[in-house]
């Protein structure tokens, strides 16, 4: 029975890049880079992942099949998230109930909420 | 895999041969692997959209996480990961002492990843931070708690809280359902049951504690370093 | 081929069932055959659970202000009706009975990858089962099988965790079948058996397979998470933590509109087989109907938010979803006209088997065209709730997968127990319950759009009239389904010897004796010829 | 008229009557699809019946060209529908500028209706015919949902937000209303009727039934009884934000975001104030959970809302 033998210094070098990257994302903690830290964050996840799934895991050594398996289950995880995402994150696209129209100003309009960026009111323009 | 009408000892008869026997092992684990991954998939989903909606309060969670001791943690499940690797190896060079050294190291270092585990979860409950069972943050707390993120609120630190522990919980559930498979391949190898030629159980076993690692590898960010610490 | 095998009569000879007797021979068997007879009895007893409640409901109905029960009662009564026809009937009815008993047979191998792990996934079952009834015997659960926040977490004082923890086990019982089978069509095909001359069955279990792997982890942990808010109150899903009822819902329907397509893919798979046995015909455009069940696997994970369009979900993403259940409508579609075009000059035959084929098609076409109302966002909005659901869905997973397994059921059961039945009584069920099936589903059709909606105990006069018809349809059916119970037990004694072919068809199930040898085949067979090559033989001269 | 199906709803709205018209079109491609199938199954199966037993039919492999006509065309056809269907939607979900509002709570198991007028109602609804009016629906537990089929409307009514539907009525009746969405053990108890009435009639009802106060008048009522006005008073010592001409506006709050001072999000500033504090206020705004219900919250708001917007708050 036949299987790819990773040499162990090849295992060695993988383990040290991944202290290093686990180092680097840690590190990366502590500086402020607004939104971007979580992106970060992530992206040295995904290269860990790839280390362990490649190296650890032996897929770049197996067999089509595998890879297709394990990279369904990706697929599948993001088609999960994007789409209960895409509920989400557009909800507030819509017009609110706001047709009643005693109170409040001209107001009502349908503008999505993202498009509401800069405070208008002095009452929230806060000192 | 051992079925009594079958010649050869490891070789079940449903089977031409070991080499479609060991192409099945593996591909069965890692069909189990993408159903594993589906199964902490809706986890990530309800963390996902909880973040979204409540950033600040998810990030003043975070940061009340001891962020070396998952960064420690982190890098003791890596070298498991290591040991676990080496381990197959030893198994496909048929050195079996080698094998079984390296089998319980694998085991040690998870056992030193839970017990890390339990002193956070200890801490936790010190400061009554346990969602559910025992969550009674005192005022100085809940100060503490908004102090850390404008606009973060207790009960969603609590829901990010919630979903620490669980997402935790499940992973260090798969923690040790791996010691117990371990456990059995130890024994077996120790036995002699496994060469070069069959090594197809410890392979297996290798693949889904890599997995249980992946998990942990993006745990890590999710949780430790979603706040900061700047 | 066929006509190599000497028929010998059946008590002579060794074969799955007789090579060993007793209980334990039966409990702790690995071979797939007796798993699925194992499966077979577990569900059949399931399933008349499941319908003794649909009986009960029926006759609460025949009055506007409920016949029978309290309300608590009838709510607890369509509760367990959807929970233990859907997870413990239907989910497993096709792929665990009829594919655990031919996916060896037909793909030529001797048994499942991993006999082990399918004995325990019964066991799985089995223990999902009794947790479902220990719930019902301990005081039911009322939360619908749909199980949704906050009612189930906060509100409801039943044994919701009970059954959610029974729905949450079978779940893993889906998952290990479903695991035994990719890694089985994969890896033990005879030789020769290319994927394109796989029997199209073979095709549909993969592609539900799929689905089992991916779906069903994903309702556990949902399950277990409603489980975990139920418990503790933590706010997962309670709006006031600031939790969204809505999560509950993604996740739910996340697998369980998948759910529906492992509901209805192994009955098409099992129509492929059917239609071309009975007109002697390769089935027409074999590739699309092979890749239509592919697509419907894929597609089907991206259409559950229809289920959702009148629940505050954002309306953009109730037009994607919408329109992919459209697309998904598509190979459906395909596959229909594809049988249509199947029995264009074929040889055809009106078998049992194959009068619920014919039935299938029907019933699925009206079924599934009703489903494009509900994809539709304008019309759902007056739909969503009504009876219209409860007709759509009886009619695909009634009129559709049992039609389909039935008709499996008939046309294997020679080969399973290696009797016939009587043809005659078996044509007539097939006619009774068709006929009962539209005398009960099809008024309420009619009372969704009229507006009444579903899980009512009590609703106003002016239904009462499509109510009762409902209900004397359902009685036809009810007795529609008893008749193949008894004429099956009957036949395992009293049954003529099958033979090895009775229908004289093509697929390798059919080129070894009746009932199977434990091993399945003496040899295992070289395989040279696609699945359906009915004409071949003609030219090869048998 | 011409539409009118043998088994058809009553059609009392504006909507009604779109919303029948696709219904019909659905229903003639199913018979449609039926029918074909069903003929060309029964032609084939009389024509192409077994007459021997060793009969072997002439092998038929496919043909491309159907195959693709038969994708195409349902393709086609779910293209109709859906771009029909999605737009008579959108136009449906829409509400005229000039709505009036009617606030809709549910609870286990009953409807609370309440007219800005004053007027409230339990299961019973009273409109007038012609005027386009908006719902505005949550729960004070779980989730329901208000389907009015002679209307063709349904809308989830979820606790811990507001959803809204509105119609017209277009014929004067009574007509059922039904809570849709499961909810315990008296969800079929919770139906009630809708009355559409002529404006004069209408207009008599309201007079007959407002002996008390509007509700914004009760909602002023409530602003001083349960304390808000300790806060937001306009007197320069407050501590909390004047809230005149708040609606409408978006509001910069302490975490970044700029979020429209909508019926959310004024419910979500008395109930769950720790969610969205307003930037640069002190953090000291408590929750009024459990001492407001969902109708008196509705109340607040539409006093909220009548605070028009005078010269804006004079901020420091
Ligand atoms: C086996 C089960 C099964 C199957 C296969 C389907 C198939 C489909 N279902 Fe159904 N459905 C259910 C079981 C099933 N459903 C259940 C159980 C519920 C309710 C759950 C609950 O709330 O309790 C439900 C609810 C449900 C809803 C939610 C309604 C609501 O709650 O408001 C919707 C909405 O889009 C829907 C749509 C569809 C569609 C578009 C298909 C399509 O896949 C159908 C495709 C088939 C065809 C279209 C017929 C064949 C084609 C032709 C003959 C050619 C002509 C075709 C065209 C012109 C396109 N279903
Ligand atoms: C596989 C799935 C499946 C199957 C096979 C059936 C089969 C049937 N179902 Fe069911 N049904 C569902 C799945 C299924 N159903 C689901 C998921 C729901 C939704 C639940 C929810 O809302 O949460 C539902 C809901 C549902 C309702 C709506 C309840 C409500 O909303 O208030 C109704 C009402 O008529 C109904 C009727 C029937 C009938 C008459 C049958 C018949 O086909 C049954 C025929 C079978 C028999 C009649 C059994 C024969 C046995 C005997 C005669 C022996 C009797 C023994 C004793 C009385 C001791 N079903
Ligand atoms: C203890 C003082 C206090 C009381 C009592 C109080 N508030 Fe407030 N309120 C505040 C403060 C401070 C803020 C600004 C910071 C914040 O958002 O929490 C505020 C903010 C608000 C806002 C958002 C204003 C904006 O500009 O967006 C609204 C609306 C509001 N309160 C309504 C009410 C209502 C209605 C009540 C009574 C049911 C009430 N408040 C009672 C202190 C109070
Ligand atoms: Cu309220 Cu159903
Ligand atoms: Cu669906």
């Amino acid at each position: 029975m036949s299987g790819h033998v990773v040499s162990v210094k090849n295992y060695v070098l993988i383990f040290l890049a991944l202290l290093a990257l686990t180092a680097l994302t840690t590190g990366v903690a502590f500086i402020d880079l607004g939104p971007y830290n979580t992106m970060v964050a992530l992206a040295i996840a995904g290269c860990k992942m790839m280390l362990v799934v490649l190296f650890f895991m032996h897929i770049l050594y197996s067999r089509n099949l595998t890879k297709i398996v394990a990279a369904a289950g990706l697929l599948w995880l993001m088609i999960l998230l994007t789409l209960t995402m895409s509920d989400f994150a557009t909800r507030n696209w819509t017009p609110e109930p706001s047709g009643w129209n005693a109170g409040g100003k001209s107001s009502g309009a349908p503008a999505p909420a993202g498009a509401a960026t800069a405070p208008s009111t002095p009452a929230t323009e806060s000192h | 895999m051992a079925e009594s009408q079958a010649v050869h000892a490891v070789h079940a008869h449903q089977f031409e041969d070991l080499d479609q026997q060991h192409d099945v092992g593996t591909l069965g684990m890692w069909a189990f692997l993408a159903t594993e991954i589906m199964f902490f998939g809706g986890l990530f989903a309800g963390y996902t959209v909880y973040r979204y909606l409540y950033l600040p309060s998810f990030e003043a969670g975070s940061r009340l996480l001891d962020i070396r001791l998952g960064a420690i943690n982190t890098a003791v499940l890596l070298g498991s990961s290591l040991t676990m690797a080496l381990a197959v190896r030893a198994a496909q060079t048929n050195k079996r002492k080698a094998l079984a050294t390296f089998l319980v190291l694998t085991m040690i270092l998870g056992g030193v990843f839970l017990g890390i585990k339990f002193v956070e979860y200890a801490h936790k409950w010190e400061h009554h931070l346990v969602p559910g069972l025992h969550w009674a943050p005192d005022a100085e707390e809940v100060a503490q708690i908004q102090g850390l993120k404008p606009g973060a609120a207790a009960p969603q630190v609590e829901l990010f809280l919630c979903f620490y522990f669980f997402m935790t919980g499940m992973h260090a559930l798969h923690m040790i359902i791996g010691f117990g498979i371990m456990t059995v391949m130890l024994v077996l190898s120790l036995r002699g049951r496994f060469s070069s030629e069959y090594y197809s159980p410890i392979e297996v076993t290798g693949l889904y504690w890599h997995f249980v690692d992946i998990i942990w590898i993006f745990l890590f960010p999710l949780l430790y370093l979603v706040g900061g610490r700047y | 081929m066929s006509a190599t095998i000497a028929e010998v009569p059946i008590e002579s000879r060794v074969h799955y069932l007789n090579a060993d007797y007793g209980i334990r021979s039966w409990l702790l068997t690995t071979d797939h055959k007796r798993i699925a007879l194992l499966y077979l009895a577990s569900i059949t007893f399931m399933f008349f659970i499941g319908g003794a409640a649909a009986v009960l409901i029926r006759l609460h109905l025949l009055e506007p202000q409920g016949a029978l029960v309290q309300p608590e009662t009838y709510n607890k009564l369509f509760t367990m009706h959807g929970v233990v026809m859907i997870f413990f009937f239907l989910i497993p009815a096709i792929p665990a009975v009829l594919g655990n008993f031919l996916v060896p047979l037909m793909i030529g191998a001797r048994d499942l990858a991993f006999p082990r792990l399918n004995l325990l996934s019964w066991y799985v079952y089995v223990v999902g089962a009794l947790f479902t009834l220990a719930a019902l015997l301990t005081g039911g659960v009322d939360t619908g099988w749909t199980f949704y926040t906050p009612y189930s977490t906060t509100y409801s004082n039943s044994n919701v965790i009970l059954v959610g923890l029974g729905a949450f086990i079978t779940g893993f019982s889906s998952i290990l079948t479903g695991l035994n089978f990719i890694v089985t069509i994969h890896k033990m095909r005879a030789p020769g058996l290319t994927w394109f001359r796989m029997p199209l069955f073979i095709w549909a279990i993969y592609a539900t397979s799929i689905i089992f792997l991916l779906g069903t982890p994903v309702v556990a942990i949902t399950l277990a998470l409603l489980a975990l808010e139920r418990l503790l109150h933590v706010g997962i899903f309670d709006p006031k933590l600031g939790g969204d009822p809505l999560l509950f819902q993604h996740l739910f329907w996340f697998y369980s509109h998948p759910a529906v397509y492992i509901m209805i893919l192994p009955a098409l798979g099992v129509m492929s087989e059917l239609i071309s046995c009975f007109s002697r015909k390769r089935i027409f455009g074999y590739s699309f109907v092979g890749f239509s069940s592919m697509a419907i696997a894929a597609l089907s994970f991206l259409v559950w938010g229809h289920h959702m369009f009148v629940t505050g979900q954002s309306v953009y993403a109730g037009l994607v979803f919408s329109a992919l259940s459209f697309l998904v409508a598509i190979p459906s579609a395909i596959k229909v006209f594809n049988w249509t075009a199947t029995l264009y000059k074929g040889s055809i035959s009106y078998d049992a088997p194959m009068l619920y084929a014919l039935g299938f098609i029907g019933l699925f076409t009206m079924g599934g065209l009703t489903g494009l109302f509900l994809a539709s966002l304008a019309t759902d909005v007056h739909l969503n709730g009504t009876y219209f659901i409860v007709a759509h869905f009886h009619y695909i997973m009634v009129g559709g997968t049992i039609m389909a397994y039935l008709g499996g059921l008939h046309f294997w059961w020679p080969k399973i127990s290696g009797r016939l039945y009587p043809d005659g009584w078996a044509r007539f069920a097939a006619l009774i319950i068709f006929v009962g099936f539209n005398l009960t589903f099809f008024p309420q059709f009619m009372l969704g759009y009229l507006g009444m909606p579903r899980r009512y105990a009590v609703y106003p006069p002016e239904f009462q009239v499509l109510n009762v018809m409902s209900s004397a349809g359902a009685s036809i059916l009810g007795v529609g389904y008893l008749i193949p119970l008894i004429y099956f037990i009957w036949s395992l004694r009293y049954g003529p010897p099958a033979g090895p072919n009775p229908w004289k068809a093509k697929g390798l199930e059919w080129q070894t004796p009746s009932p199977p040898p434990t091993e399945n085949f003496e040899e295992i067979p070289v395989v040279t010829e696609e699945a359906y090559a009915y004409a071949a033989e003609e030219k090869h001269g048998g | 008229m011409l539409l009118k199906l043998p088994f058809q709803p009553d059609q009392a709205s504006t909507i009604a009557e779109g919303v029948d018209r696709l219904y019909l079109f659905l229903t003639f491609i199913t018979l449609f699809f039926t029918a074909i199938i069903f003929a060309t199954i029964f032609y084939f199966a009389v024509k192409y019946r077994r007459r021997s037993d060793d009969e072997r039919p002439p092998e038929i492999e496919g043909s491309l060209p159907l195959e693709l006509a038969w994708t195409l065309i349902p393709t086609l056809l779910t293209v109709v529908i859906f771009v029909w269907a999605s737009s008579l939607y959108f136009r449906n979900a829409r509400p005229p500028r000039a709505s009036s509002e009617i606030f809709v709570v549910g609870k286990q198991w009953m409807w609370h209706l309440q007219h800005p007028e004053g007027p409230r109602e339990i299961n019973e609804l009273h409109v007038p015919v012609g005027v386009p009016i908006q719902l505005t629906m949550t729960s004070e537990d779980v989730i329901h949902d208000f389907f009015i089929p002679a209307f063709r409307i349904k809308k989830d009514a979820l606790p811990g937000r507001y959803s809204s539907i509105w119609f017209e009525a277009t014929k004067i009746g009574t007509y059922h209303f039904f809570c849709a969405q499961y909810c315990g053990a008296e969800h079929s108890g919770m139906i009630g009727w809708v009355y559409v009435m002529s404006p004069a009639d209408y207009a008599q009802w309201l007079a007959n039934n407002s002996s008390g106060e509007t509700m914004e008048a009760a909602g002023r009522r409530l602003f001083n009884q349960v304390g808000c006005n300790g806060c937001h008073s306009e007197s320069s010592s407050a501590t909390g934000p004047s809230l005149k001409g708040l609606y409408g506006q978006s509001v910069r709050l302490a975490d970044g975001r700029t979020v429209p001072a909508n019926d959310d999000y004024l419910r979500g500033t008395i109930l769950t104030p720790f969610k969205q504090r307003v930037a640069g206020y002190p953090a000291i705004m408590p929750t009024f959970q459990g001492q407001v219900n969902e109708e008196q919250i509705l109340q607040l708001i539409a006093y909220l809302k009548s605070l028009g917007p005078e010269e804006g708050k004079v901020k420091q």
